[in-house]
């Protein structure tokens, strides 16, 4: 067992990968001497050098377009997008490019590439968007987003090995957590799987991120009320595991989606809809979704707080459920 | 190379025609006069086909004499000359054009579209410009993996406005990417004269804003813009990194094939016609002793069957089915795909455009 | 009564509103001489003049810049993106600009533009991309969807009043469809009403653009069968009228949500989602979604029209959700 | 209007310091003391501030006297100059930057937004490079009403990497807006330095690709950039279009406030701090009699006075709360906002920077 945070474990997946195959690079900005932004790639330059640890302009669709393209010939590019609220700037070369090329070609073609890039709130408030429900909209991609330092390093070894352009979303809130229990040896994280955090009996709760730890919190702190929350985290948004959210549901009968980007529209919108389709006669009560409210989000400290969906939001949300 | 050209000195080149040698300097005209035989045929099947009539020099001088294993990404304008070039066939070329089963694609993509596996940047989207950056990606897995291989690139003079031309150019120049840029600057974005759209006159004034030969060519001189390839490739290939090739001409045709125009001077069409670079070519031929005045009309002959026997063909073919339809191929979860063929055998890519 | 196609009630729309305001201009790529593709600026350079209708480079990001800051300085600029497929080139600034700037100047600024943009399968069969769920998803834009040609004539008009961003999405398929009686007065168009297009009392089908049409026409075929749906035209998209679908739910207690679009994470996943929450006692049967396969868009006949959700799949998901 | 110079003329232009008058001249040098004070300020408060420090010049030599009528879009770094010499209050601009309910915001915004009523290009998101198209937007707006209003918008070297940027300058150059473009070349972007990101040495060259005008200066001295300025400003309200500025200076800051830095050579921050731009336009003022030394100290003590009242001001503004949160305003359907104010009175904006 090794001690990891979870900024430590994505960078031991990287490096994982790097020692044990050559035709993996990482490109993106400040990647290098400085570390990464929140030391996001720290050491790897001193270990694998400039070639392999690249640093680029201020060009993120140039730089998304040079991963699909090195790709295409073979390597297996990380490219690093700083913040998630840079990926408007670089949509065509994810949606039009990397998510098309395989389907298009028939076949002949795979894009093996991993995005990464920062979400969510964190300590410096800063670019905190979340537009990860645009990726699992989009057929071709693969979207993910760990909560744990082990999923951490194990997602981020599956997506390099994956054929798949994939999309790793990184929640800065718990880059520099406290460290986890992380197993030596690299596991086999399956792309196609949400994982159960928490099992109960009473309310399902399905959360992505750093929700996924609040909402470990409210359990809790449920727990003396007698309240039992199962809490599945998402992790794997693109293809969303619908099979362990609806096994979940139809042990609990109740539902509630938990993520940090907007309600309206984002991936709780798939989950809740998805089961109310599939699981309608196993709901006992009417789903509810937590997620921010339907306005930009704002950057100062108290208003960030008062925006972004807490503990109590879903205490609130499960007590809800429970009453219907 | 030929340094930066200012716009008046288009025409002005000298053919460096004795630089090649006669049998390539045949090679380049075949392949134009396929492309233009070809074309032709595309547009009558396809009213929304895109003609790149007038514009044969450029995609035959840009692409001609490429490795197997360098990689290509042509301009959505006259792209079945580049796949033809390297070894696409013709028939299923046209099956693509028309939408069969049996196009490379199997019905999926757009009609422009190319054989992946033979080295292409494929078109899997609408979106002009992106596939700029895709192709210099290519070049950076080149460049990663230490290899010798290029790519070639091309894009008209309306795609050089959007962003993602300025960011893969200046990230190519930054890195130094063995990747040669060409602008097929027909002087149209649809119904748009360049001098509406764009800033400048010639596109090759771009290239100093990455610190980046720029060459401005005659887009009508297949030989002269060959023999400045010749150069460019050479430098990418050399590890002297990037350049940008300005090939100036004018779209004979439509921006479709049913277009009905009306937003240009018939006079301009009129002397641009003059100026065709097919006939231009063949007489060069014809001037250098290459060829007779029987050797032109066999090598249209010899187009015309076998262009007429892929469109057979290629009408014979049946419509996707919804086993085309498919769901995204599975993947094996670490499956890796090692597409590059071994090089550096053969004839010059481009002289057997012909197959089939 | 004048009679109009879809696309003439678009050109109509701008047309009124440049009449009568001269701070309103239209600029994109073609919109003038050419007469738009596929005639969706016809005339208007003729009678308004270059300065008034601009031919814009191929650069969809500087379109959009362009747009947001002359409206910034109180110009209420169309900007017409030729296909909504281009969308993705320009994102950050629909969704980082446009969206953004009321909002964070505290209400200093408004942004009254109008993006326009084609989408869905056409005759021609480019350019179909569906990416309205993304824009739906971000507080701060608009989104609009007529169906009808007095709706594309009304609802032009209303957006170009409107001091909001507001994305307009003209389905292709509709544009050069046969002649609607349209009213020659421009109506007041609710920018927060969907429209219900057909009463009917056994199951509500809520639909977007083109499929609003296969919905009636599916209506039409089920009638002899004692079948009747109501059908509601989505239109307004954000923000979502979903008052007018759950009173239609609470009627019919079955609700089938159609669009062309992919249905992992399209708009008919918010309907959905949100109904399911608010009237979760009032349906009787579980909510079905029609969209797209998840798998990227082809472009040749055949799998183009097995791809897109037909009349056929109304009929099946009407029948689905009555037999439930 | 000094025409494109090579990278090494840099520091050798001459100081047009007779082209600007007395008064001017001392209102340029008392901004860029202002903005030393107010800047590192705000690096004292929060150790998150993007600090300007060493790029003074630039940003006063680009927005001094502009009118009121015209629009601003200062770089994220180093904007609250610009704010301040078109007439924010200081006390919110450093409110602002601590996030307090009396910033221009209500702490909804960035902290290095600024007050979007008196004509500025908010930030309103992270992203570089995209408001370089708004601000574009704005000039479109000015020109397509026929006024004579013009924009003035600055952004960072790296930035000019953007696609962005290059689709706002050729879309301004096409239509022949009136903007002035000015690249604030610190050499840096966060940790890189321009060697590494940018394939050309001088951003000016870049102007040609657009057949816009390029002016490249040394961006450590304030009369020159603000005499370049004044020419380009002038051509803009013309009606002669767009020009590209660039004013090669040096971060002597980290990248914020609490950068660890790490990845430069301290003697190169050295050499750069010899050369910093503050003390040497108070010596320019000195040398030409406009002040004295006692002059200068009292530049120095009053911009300390002024902002020292100012933080206090803002520390004792409450934060945030719950009403500033707010659904977004609610928008009259029809309502028509007409911001544009009047124009062309009082003394050359920038000159009473020092409210409050
Ligand atoms: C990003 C984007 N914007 C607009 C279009 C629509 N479009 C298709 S072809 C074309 C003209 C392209 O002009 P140019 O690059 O000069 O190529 P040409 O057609 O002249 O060969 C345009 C604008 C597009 N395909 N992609
Ligand atoms: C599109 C985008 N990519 C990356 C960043 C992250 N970022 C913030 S500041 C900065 C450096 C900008 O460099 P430059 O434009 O030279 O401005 P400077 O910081 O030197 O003033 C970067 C890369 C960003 N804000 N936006
Ligand atoms: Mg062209
Ligand atoms: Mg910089």
């Amino acid at each position: 067992m090794a001690r990891m945070s979870f900024v430590e474990g994505l960078v031991e997946g990287m490096r994982h990968e790097m020692r044990r195959d050559p035709d993996v690079f990482l490109m993106g900005q400040d990647v290098g001497k400085m570390g990464g932004a929140m030391g996001g790639s720290r050491g790897l330059i001193e270990e694998f050098g400039g070639h392999r640890v690249r640093e680029t302009p201020i060009s993120e669709s140039a730089m998304v377009g040079a991963a699909v393209g090195a790709a295409l010939v073979g390597k297996r590019p990380i490219v690093e997008i700083s913040f998630g609220e840079f990926l408007p700037t670089c949509m065509s070369q994810v949606v039009l490019q990397a998510a098309n090329l395989h389907y298009m070609t028939a076949g002949a073609l795979t894009v093996p590439m991993v995005l990464r890039t920062r979400v969510g709130d964190g300590p410096y408030r800063g670019h905190p968007q979340c537009f990860e429900a645009w990726f699992a909209h989009v057929p071709g991609l693969r979207v993910l987003m760990p909560s744990t330092a082990a999923d951490a390093r194990d997602a981020m070894v599956a997506a390099i090995r994956d054929p798949n352009p994939v999309l790793f979303f990184e929640h800065m809130w718990l880059y520099h957590g406290v460290r986890e229990d992380v197993p030596d040896e690299v596991g086999s994280f399956d792309l196609d799987r949400a994982a159960v955090r928490r099992p109960g009996s009473d309310v399902t709760v399905a959360a992505t991120g750093w929700m996924v730890h609040k909402a470990l919190e409210a359990a809790r702190l449920l727990e003396p009320e007698g309240i039992d929350i199962e809490v599945i985290d998402l992790r794997t948004l693109a293809p969303l595991d619908l099979d362990t959210v609806a096994a979940s549901v139809r042990k609990t009968s109740r539902l509630v989606v938990a993520h940090e980007a907007w309600k309206v529209g984002g991936i709780g919108a798939e989950v809740t809809a998805a089961i109310a389709e599939s699981c309608f006669y196993d709901l006992a009560a009417p789903p509810v979704r937590i997620g921010a409210p339907h306005f930009p989000l704002p950057m100062t400290k108290p208003l960030r707080d008062a925006f972004i969906p807490s503990v109590e939001d879903v205490i609130d949300a499960v007590k809800r459920v429970r009453a219907a | 190379m030929a340094s930066l050209s200012t716009p008046t000195a288009f025409l002005g080149t000298p053919s460096p025609i004795d630089g090649i040698s006669p049998a390539d300097r045949l090679g380049l005209v075949r392949a134009m006069v396929l492309s233009r035989v070809l074309e032709r045929a595309c547009c009558e099947l396809n009213p929304r086909w895109f003609p790149a009539e007038g514009e044969e020099a450029v995609i035959a001088g840009a692409f001609y004499g490429l490795r197997p294993d360098d990689v290509a990404a042509p301009h959505y304008r006259g792209p079945f000359l580049a796949y033809a070039m390297r070894g696409a066939s013709l028939s299923r070329l046209v099956a693509q054009s028309i939408g069969r089963a049996t196009g490379y694609a199997r019905g999926r993509a757009l009609g422009f579209t190319g054989p992946a596996d033979l080295g292409f940047v494929p078109w899997v989207a609408g979106d002009l410009g992106t596939t700029i950056g895709v192709a210099t990606g290519c070049a950076l897995g080149f460049h990663y993996e230490g290899s010798d291989r290029v790519v070639v690139c091309t894009f008209g003079d309306g795609t050089t406005n959007r962003g993602d031309f300025h960011e893969a150019l200046n990230l190519a120049a930054v890195w130094k990417l063995p990747i040669v840029y060409v602008c097929q600057h027909n002087q149209y974005s649809i119904s748009l004269h360049s001098s509406q759209v764009l800033p400048i006159e010639s596109v090759a004034a771009r290239a100093p804003a990455y610190g980046m030969p720029g060459v401005g060519l005659d887009g009508n001189d297949v030989f002269a813009i060959h023999e400045a390839m010749r150069d460019a490739v050479a430098r990418a290939r050399d590890g002297r990194g990037p350049t940008l090739v300005e090939a100036r001409t004018y779209r004979l045709g439509g921006h479709w094939a049913s277009d009905p125009g009306g937003y240009r001077h018939p006079e301009d069409e009129d002397r641009w016609r003059q100026r065709d670079p097919v006939p231009r070519a063949l007489a060069d031929l014809v001037d250098a002793g290459i060829i007779d005045a029987s050797g032109v009309e066999s090598i249209w002959e010899e187009a015309r069957d076998v262009v007429s026997r892929a469109v057979a063909l290629a009408q014979a073919a049946p419509e996707p089915g919804a086993m085309d339809l498919g769901a995204s191929e599975a993947l094996a979860a670490s499956g890796r795909d090692d597409r590059q063929r071994d090089p550096r055998t053969g004839p010059p890519a481009g002289a057997d455009a012909w197959r089939e």
